[in-house]
C-alpha cells in the first residue's frame, strides 16, 4: 500500500489493523458506498516526488510578471515585510493549530489574537474588534448586515466612492436579503452629501463611506456621523489601515463600525489572498458582531486566560440565526497584521504613513508637469491619487507594462466616462529612481 | 505572559524604516489627522520576537501533538506547500485585470484553472468557481448560484432542508441567502430520517444541504434516492464538502445527484489551518449552475491555449470577495494534489477511513457508541457511560490535554449526547494511535475509579481551566490603553 | 541615541542606566582605554533598512550564474533537500541556541546530536562518533592527528587519489607538526598498492584513502585494513555519505576512523559552506578523538538525559594538551544531516544511492559513445566518473558554460598531464533531458 | 522523549524520491556492496516533523529565553539573514574555479571581497582571508600564519605566550602549529601580570595571544607596551577577537600592535550560533602576512573592476579548509554590517558595554567582584560568597534555569573561583536585565536562606540534574540497532 506521500502504514501494519477491525481488506471499508454509486474514479496524473513537484511550481510562478515596478493598489498594496513576519507566523505552533475551541493547549493563539483585537481597537479608536474576517470586501458586507441588525432597518447607503470591488461583493451578499442597496453617485471624486441627505431616512440602516477613497481622496468626514446618526442611521467607515497612522481614526470620526482589509499588514500580494479583513465598532454593538471573538477571563487560580467568547452569536451555536455563517476566518493573516504592527510599532506606522505620502506627493508633483496630465483631486490624497491623460489610460498602461511598470489602475472600468483617468498608487517601496522612471515612461507614452 | 502592551516601552522603536528619498510633502490639514498615534506596541525586534516565539509555545498544534479534532480533518501539512506558495508572494491581483493583464499571470491563471479542473474530476462537477474563501463562505456562494438558478427559472423557493447533524454553517449559509431552514431529525440508525424528508420535500424546498459521510461518519446509503426526491420537486442538492477526505475515488458527489458542492481546501487537501484561518472553500456545480458562477471566471481558451478572464456576465450571481480567492492557499492545495496524483489520493481516503475504524473498533468497549456501523474517515462516541459517573466529555478533553493530545472534537454534533468526535486522518501512525487510544482507555477507568479528580484538570498548561462565563460577561476582548 | 537596528534603549533608559552606575556618559564607560590607543573609528557606510539591505543582497546573488545544468561535484553535491530539513532546522530552538554547556535546557540539541552521532556510526559501521567536525577536509586531517596520537607515530600515508584540495588542508594541518605526510600517485586512477607497501614501516601511524575516489573509482579496498595493521598503522577511509547508502561501509572494510563531508546531507552548496565533517572510529579510539561527543546518561530521577562527554579531551579543560583545538562546531549542519536522513529513511538512502548511480552510468554510456570520448575507469564507478576528451577539457567547460552546463571538473589543475581529463558528476537531480543536452552540447564541442 | 529509532518502524518509508527516467544499471560487484542496509530512521514524514518539532522544544534559545553566556555575545540573530543567507544556497562553489568561474560568481566573490575589507577597516588591519571556519579555526590559520612568518625570516621560535584569563583554544591552537606555551598569570588588578611577562619574552617567542579585552571583560591599558615588547623580540602579536563586540568604533587591534587578528562573525557580527555552529572565524593581517595567506584568495582587479580568484602563491600556508569558507554565515555577516553600518556598529558595542556596566552594578551587592574596575561587554562575578553557604555557581545556574534563563557561563574563566560570567549584550532591554537581576539577588537571598534547596534543581525541566560522571564511564555514545 505503502505507494504515496504522508500515508505512514506498512503493509503488516495494515494487516494488523484490519485484523482488528475484523474486515479482510480495505475495501471492505467502503461497503457503506452502495456498488451502484461507485465511481469509476477521477483522472488526475501520476503523483510526483516533492523536488519533481517544487520544480513544477517554479516554472508556474515564472510563468507570471512578477517583477512589474508596481504603481498599482485598488485595495492591495506592495508594503515592506519585515522578515520576522514570516520567521514567526512560520511557527509550526501557529500554523498547524487550528481554532482554539480548547482554550488551555490555546493559550499562544488566544492571547495574540486579544493582541490583535487591541491593536484593531486602537487604530480604530474604537471599543471592540473580532478576530478577523476574511477580508475586507466581506467585510464591508458582513458590516453592512451588522448595521441592519444593529437598526432593525433594511436599508444600506453606500458612497459610490467605495471600493467598486468591495461594492459589488457588498451588492451580491445582499441580493437575497431583505435588503435595499442604494449607492450615491460620487461627485467630483467625492462623497454626494446632498444626494445623501435625501437618502437618509426612517428606514436607512447604514451609510457605508472609505478614506481614502476609490480615487485616493482623503474627504473630511466632519458632521458625517452626526448626519447619520440624526437619521438613526449607523456610519460604517471602510479604512486603510496604514493610512491610519496618520489619518484621523474612524472612532474620531465618530463612526459606529470600522472595516478594513489587512493585507497591507505584513501579507504578501500573493495574487489577492489570503488577506483579512477587520472590523471593529462600538461596545454597544458587540453582540451583532459577525465572527470569533476572543475575550479575557481567569482560571481556577486567578490567573488570566483567553477563551473564546461570545459564542452564542455564532453558527456553531446559534445555527441559522447566527449573527453570520463565518467560521474558519484568516486567523494567521491576522497574526501577521499583529506581527507587522508589533514590529514596525507605534511610532513606526505614523512614519510609514507620512513616507507612503511623502512618496505619493513627489510622483503627483511630477506627474502634474507633464502636458495634458491633471490631477483629479482638489482633496487631499494619502498614497493613490487619480490623474487624467490626453489619451485612453488603458493604452497608456499598455505601454508601460511592456516596459516593466505597472503605471496604475485606468478607472474606465470601474466608472463611465472615466476612460482617460488612471490611478496611481505609491507606497514606501518605490524609489525615487521608479517614480522618474514612471515619469519618464509616461511622458514618452504620451507623445506617441 | 504579559501582553505585548505590558511589555511596551514609550519611544522604543522597532524595525528601521527605509530614508525618505524624496522632499517631505506638506502636513495634511488638521482635521484629517489623527488625534493622537495609535497606541500599538512599542517593541525592540528582539523582545518582540521573543514575545511570539514564547506565545507559539503556548499552543498544541499538528507539528507537536496528536491532534484528533473531528470534522476539522487535521492531517499533516506538508512543508514544501508554504514554499510553494511564497513562490507567489510579490504577484499583485490587479495585474491580471489591467490591459492584456491576463498575459501576465497565464501561470497563477493556468494553476487556478487546473485546480479546479482537477477538483471538478474528484467531485464530478463541471465547472469550479475558486472565489470562496472558506467553506463557509463556499455554501453561502453555493446558496447564492441556487438563488440565482431558481430566479432565472422563475420557481418560487422558499425552503433550505438540512438534517439536525449538520454543521451550523450549512443553515446560517442558507439564512445569509434569505432562506428559512427544515431541519430533518436523524433516524436511530444515523442518517436523515428518509420519511420525515419525504414528508418536508416540497415545491417551496430550493435545496438540500447534505455532509456525506455525515458528521456521525456515516455514508447515508439513500443518497441517491434523496437526490432523485429533491430533484422532483426541482430542489438543488448541496454537498457540504467537508468530510470528502473520506471518499476520494470511491464515490463522486457528482454521480450521485449532488448539484453543487464546496470543497474544504484546508481539509482535504492538506493546506495548514493557520490557528483559524485561512482556509479555502471552491465550489463545483453542475452545468445548469455555470450561468450563474461569480466573476471574475478563468476560461481556457481553445484557439490559443491561453487563459482569459471573464469580468462580466449578465446572470452571474456578482461576486462573493476579491479576486480569485485564497490564492496563496490554492497553491498550496495545488502543489499537494499534484504531488499525491491519483493514487495517491485515493491511498488517502483508504487510510483515513482505515484509521478511524480502527479506532472505533479499539475504544468501542470502553466509550459509548452511538452508531455502531462501519464509521468513514471519523467515528462518533458519547461520554454517556462516564457521564453516569459524573465525568463530561469536556472532562475526558482535558484529561487528554495533560497527556499531551490535542482533544477530539466534543458536543458536536449537536444530536449526541456528550459527543467525542475522533478523526485521526491518514498521516497518523498506527503507534500514534495505539498510544492514543491507551490514553483514552486510562480515561475511562480513571472515570470509574475516581470521578473527581477530572475536575482539576488541566493541570500542566500556562493556565487551569477557564471561566468562560465570567469572559462572556465582562466582554473584555481588548486591553484598554 | 536610539538610531539604529536591534538596540532596544531609549534615551531616557539610557539615562537612567548611567546614573546607575554613576557615571554621566556612555562615552566614559570607555575610559580603561587610554585616550593614545583609541581610534578615530572606521570608514564602513551608513546602515540601511532592512528592506533597503535585503534588495542589496538580492541583487548580489543576482550577480551570480546560479542556474547552471551542474555536472560538478568534486566533494559538493547537488542533491535534493527535502522542504522539511529547512522548516526543522530553521527552529529558532535550534539556531539560535549555543553549545549545550548546561545539558537540563538543551535536551533538544543534545538528543538530536546524539541522534545524529548514532546515523554517523551506522552509516560508517563504526562504534563511536563525534558531534561534527568543520567539513571532510580538516575531518581528514583530524582524523591523521588521531591516528598519529592513537599509535603514537608520525609517518602518516595518503592515497594520491584522495580530494585534492583534502590533501592539501591536511598537509598544511599537518606543516607545522612533527610528521611525516606522504603522497602515493595514483596508478591508473587507483591506489598504487605496491608503492604504499614500500611506505608501511615502523612509523606509520596510517593510510588514509577515498572512496569513491577524485577520479569517481570505487575500488576494492579488500584486505587494506589488514596490510595496514599489520604493520602497526590504522586505516583512515574518506567516504561520500550518500554513497554509503550501498557502498561497503568503513566498518565492513576493517577501517579505524572513518570521515567526510556532510554537505551532501541535506545542506546547500551554498558556494561551499557552512557544510559538516563527519568522524566515527572504533571505540578503542574514543579518547582520542577530537571535538565534542555526547552521551547517554540519567537524571537523578533516572530518567535518561544526554550530556557533552569526555571532555577533559577538550580545548576548555586541557587546553594545549587537547585532543583538538575545535570549539564552535557545525551543529546546526550536522542536524540538518539528520533530519535529512530521517526524513530519506533507511531504504530512502540505499534508493537515492542507485538512483544516483542510474543517472550517472547512463551518462557515462552516452558520452563514452561520442567520438574521442573514452572512459578512464576500468574500476566501477558511483554518480562521478572520468573521461578523457580529443581537446583539452577547460576549452571544452569553457564552451559549454556559455550554454549554461557545468560538464565537469578539468583534471589539469589537479594532475600534471590530465589537461584532456574530465571528472564528470551526476546526482539524483539531473533530469535525462538534462543529461541529454549535456551530451549533444559536448558533441557540438569536440566538432568545433 | 524515545529516540528517533525507537520510533522508527521496519518498512516504514519518508520522503518519495523521484522516479528514474533512465535504465537501472547494472548491480556493482557484491565485493563493494555493504553486507546490510544501513540502520537509519523509518519514520513518516509527520512524525519526523513532530519528533524534531518536539527535541527543539526541549532547548533554551535566544528567540525563547534571556541567554546571558559570558564570552558567546548571544545577541539577538536577525531573521533577514537567514533569508539573505538562503539566496545562496544553489551556487556550487567549484563554479569559480571553472575556467572562466571567477565571471560566474562576481557578486559572491564581490561580497567576500567587500566583508574582508569592512572587517580589515574595522580591526586596522590590511586584509582579511574569510576561510577559517570558526574562531579556534582562525587561531590555528593565524598561528600558521604566524610560523610560515618566521620560517620566512629564518627565525627560530618555540614557544607561544597566552595569559592565564585565555580562552582554551588559543594554547590549543597555538600546539596545533607545533608551539609550545607559555602561561602568563593574571595580576591582582586582573590583567596580565605585566613583569612576569616582561620576564617570559625571549627571542624564542614566536607570538603574543590576547583577548583584549580580556575573559574578565577588563581591557589592558598597557596592551601598546605589550605589543612593543613582542616586537622588539620580533614576536608577532595575536589578537583573539571573540570580544570584538566592545571596542567596535573605539579602539582597533591594528593601531595598538596586533598582526594578526581573527574575528568570530558568530558573537560580534549576529550570525546564529546554531546550537555549536556554524561559526566563521575570518583572519585579518598586517601587509608583512599577506603573503602567507591561504589560498585561494580573492583580488581586486584595479584595471577591470572585476575580481579574480588567486589559487597559488609559493609562500602560502597552503589551505586550511575548502573554497572560501563558511560562505553561508558570511552572507549573513555582511547583511547584518552593511544594515547597521559605521553609526549601528559603535552603538552596538556601546550599549554592550553600557548593559554589562549596568549587570554589575546591579549585582555587586550580591555577589562577589574579584575585579571592580569599569568592564567591558561582560562582567565576570564569583559565587563565593554563596560557597559559603555550600551553594555552587552550578547550583545558581540551575536555580536560573527553573526561573526561565539561560545560565550565564560557570567556572570560566579558569582563574575565578566559582566563576560567573555574564554577558548581556546589546540587543538585551533594560527591562529584561531587570528581570534577570531580580532573580539574581533572588537566587543569592535563597543561598542564605535556603542552601540546601539547590541541590534538587532544575525541577522545570524535561530532566532533573544529570549524572556527567557515569556519562564518561559508560561511553554510551551512540544507539545500538
Amino acid at each position: 500500500m505503502n505507494t504515496s506521500h504522508y500515508c505512514p502504514h506498512t503493509p503488516e501494519e495494515i494487516q494488523e489493523m484490519l485484523a482488528a477491525i475484523g474486515v479482510s481488506s480495505v475495501e471492505e471499508l467502503f461497503a457503506p458506498i452502495p456498488a451502484a454509486l461507485r465511481c469509476s474514479t477521477f483522472n488526475l496524473p501520476v503523483g510526483m516526488s516533492e523536488f519533481e513537484t517544487y520544480a513544477k511550481l517554479q516554472a508556474v510562478a515564472a510563468d507570471n510578471s512578477q517583477n512589474l515596478s508596481l504603481f498599482i493598489g485598488g485595495g492591495f498594496y506592495d508594503h515592506i515585510i519585515p522578515a520576522a513576519v514570516d520567521h514567526l507566523s512560520g511557527r509550526a505552533e501557529f500554523y498547524t493549530a487550528y481554532t482554539p475551541y480548547q482554550p488551555e493547549c490555546s493559550q499562544g493563539t488566544l492571547q495574540a489574537l486579544f493582541e490583535y483585537q487591541t491593536a484593531i481597537c486602537r487604530l480604530t479608536g474604537l471599543d471592540v474588534s473580532n478576530a478577523s474576517l476574511y477580508d475586507g470586501a466581506t467585510g464591508l458586507a458582513e458590516a453592512a448586515l451588522m448595521a441592519m441588525r444593529a437598526t432593525n432597518r433594511t436599508k444600506v447607503v453606500v458612497d459610490g466612492c467605495v471600493s467598486p470591488i468591495a461594492r459589488k461583493v457588498l451588492a451580491t451578499y445582499l441580493s437575497n436579503q431583505d435588503a435595499e442597496l442604494v449607492e450615491l453617485p460620487p461627485l467630483d471624486g467625492l462623497l454626494n452629501r446632498e444626494e445623501l441627505a435625501k437618502q437618509l431616512d426612517a428606514n436607512t440602516a447604514a451609510v457605508l463611506v472609505q478614506y481614502p477613497n476609490v480615487f485616493g481622496a482623503v474627504e473630511d468626514f466632519s458632521g458625517l456621523a452626526d448626519q447619520a446618526h440624526a437619521a438613526g442611521a449607523l456610519l460604517v467607515t471602510a479604512v486603510y489601515p496604514v493610512a491610519l497612522g496618520i489619518l484621523k481614526s474612524p472612532g474620531d470620526l465618530g463612526a459606529d463600525i470600522a472595516v478594513g482589509d489587512g493585507q497591507s499588514l505584513g501579507n504578501p500580494l500573493s495574487f489577492g489572498g489570503p488577506s483579512f479583513g477587520f472590523i471593529a465598532a462600538k461596545k454597544s454593538h458587540i453582540r451583532n458582531m459577525p465572527g470569533r471573538i476572543v475575550g479575557e477571563t481567569v482560571d481556577k487560580n486567578g490567573k488570566r486566560g483567553f477563551v473564546l467568547t461570545l459564542q452564542a452569536r455564532e453558527q456553531h451555536i446559534k445555527r441559522h440565526k447566527a449573527t453570520s455563517n463565518i467560521c474558519s476566518n484568516q486567523s494567521l493573516c491576522a497574526l501577521r497584521g499583529l506581527i507587522f504592527l508589533a514590529a514596525i510599532g507605534k511610532q513606526g506606522l505614523a512614519d510609514l504613513a507620512r513616507l507612503n505620502r511623502d512618496k505619493a506627493e513627489y510622483a503627483k508633483a511630477r506627474l502634474a508637469e507633464l502636458p495634458g496630465v491633471a490631477v483629479l483631486q482638489t482633496a487631499p490624497t494619502f498614497n493613490e491619487f487619480t490623474i487624467s491623460l490626453p489619451k485612453p489610460a488603458e493604452a497608456v498602461v499598455a505601454a508601460l507594462l511592456d516596459k516593466g511598470i505597472a503605471a496604475g489602475m485606468p478607472l474606465g472600468q470601474f466608472y463611465v466616462g472615466s476612460e482617460n483617468m488612471l490611478v496611481v498608487t505609491v507606497t514606501e517601496k518605490r524609489s525615487k529612481k521608479e517614480i522618474d522612471q514612471l515619469v519618464k515612461a509616461l511622458e514618452v507614452a504620451l507623445c506617441n | 505572559m504579559q501582553l505585548i502592551y505590558e511589555k511596551s516601552v514609550s519611544g522604543r522603536r522597532g524595525v528601521m524604516l527605509p530614508v525618505s528619498d524624496v522632499p517631505a510633502a506638506t502636513d495634511l490639514p488638521q482635521n484629517l489627522l489623527r488625534s493622537e498615534t495609535a497606541g500599538l506596541p512599542e517593541m525592540s525586534e528582539l523582545d518582540m520576537v521573543r514575545h511570539f516565539t514564547n506565545l507559539s509555545r503556548r499552543n498544541f498544534s499538528v507539528d507537536t501533538n496528536f491532534y484528533p479534532l473531528g470534522s476539522c480533518t487535521m492531517k499533516y501539512n506538508a512543508k514544501v506547500l508554504e514554499n510553494a506558495s511564497n513562490l507567489f508572494a510579490p504577484l499583485h491581483p490587479l495585474t491580471a485585470f489591467l490591459p492584456g493583464g491576463a498575459e501576465l499571470c497565464q501561470g497563477a491563471l493556468g494553476m487556478l484553472y487546473d485546480l479546479g479542473q482537477m477538483l471538478a474530476d474528484i467531485t464530478g462537477m463541471d465547472e469550479v468557481t475558486t472565489q470562496p474563501l472558506a467553506g463557509a463562505h463556499g455554501e453561502m456562494t453555493g446558496m447564492l448560484l441556487v438563488a440565482a438558478y431558481h430566479k432565472a427559472k422563475g420557481n418560487k423557493k422558499k425552503y433550505v432542508v438540512v438534517p439536525d447533524s449538520s454543521h451550523g454553517t450549512n443553515p446560517a449559509s442558507a439564512a445569509m441567502v434569505g432562506y428559512e431552514i427544515i431541519t430533518i431529525p436523524t433516524a436511530p440508525y444515523g442518517d436523515m430520517d428518509l420519511e420525515l424528508f419525504k414528508q418536508a420535500m416540497s415545491g417551496e424546498v430550493a435545496a438540500v444541504m447534505m455532509t456525506c459521510p455525515n458528521t456521525l461518519g456515516l455514508f447515508n446509503p439513500h443518497i441517491k434516492e434523496i437526490a432523485d426526491i429533491a430533484h422532483s420537486h426541482d430542489a438543488l442538492m448541496y454537498y457540504d464538502g467537508a468530510n470528502l477526505n473520506a471518499i476520494m475515488g470511491k464515490v463522486r458527489p457528482g454521480d450521485v445527484g449532488f448539484d453543487v458542492v464546496h470543497v474544504n481546501l484546508h481539509k482535504t487537501f492538506g493546506t495548514p489551518h493557520g490557528g483559524g484561518g485561512p482556509g479555502s472553500g471552491p465550489v463545483g456545480v453542475k452545468k445548469s449552475l455555470i450561468p450563474f458562477l461569480p466573476m471574475p471566471r478563468i476560461i481556457h481558451d481553445e484557439v490559443s491555449g491561453k487563459l482569459q478572464i471573464q469580468t462580466d456576465n449578465p446572470l452571474s450571481i456578482g461576486r462573493t470577495a476579491n479576486f480569485f480567492g485564497n490564492f496563496g492557499v490554492m497553491v498550496k492545495a495545488y502543489t499537494y494534489m499534484i504531488m499525491l496524483g491519483r493514487e495517491g489520493l485515493i491511498q488517502v481516503s483508504e487510510q483515513a477511513v482505515l484509521n478511524a475504524n480502527y479506532m472505533k473498533e479499539k475504544l468501542k468497549d470502553w466509550f459509548d457508541l452511538p452508531y455502531t456501523q462501519t464509521c468513514m474517515h471519523e467515528v462518533v462516541f458519547s461520554a454517556s457511560k462516564q457521564l453516569a459517573q459524573g465525568v463530561h466529555a469536556i472532562d475526558i478533553a482535558k484529561f487528554l490535554i495533560d497527556k499531551g493530545y490535542h482533544p477530539p472534537t466534543v458536543y458536536f454534533p449537536l444530536i449526541v449526547k456528550e459527543a467525542i468526535m475522533i478523526e485521526p486522518t491518514e498521516t497518523e501512525s498506527k503507534a500514534t494511535m495505539d498510544a492514543f487510544i491507551e490514553v483514552m482507555i486510562e480515561a475511562a477507568k480513571q472515570a470509574e475509579a475516581d470521578p473527581d479528580s477530572f475536575a482539576a484538570m488541566p493541570v500542566t498548561m500556562p493556565v487551569t481551566r477557564l471561566d468562560e462565563t465570567r469572559a462572556a460577561r465582562s466582554q473584555t476582548v481588548c486591553c484598554l490603553g
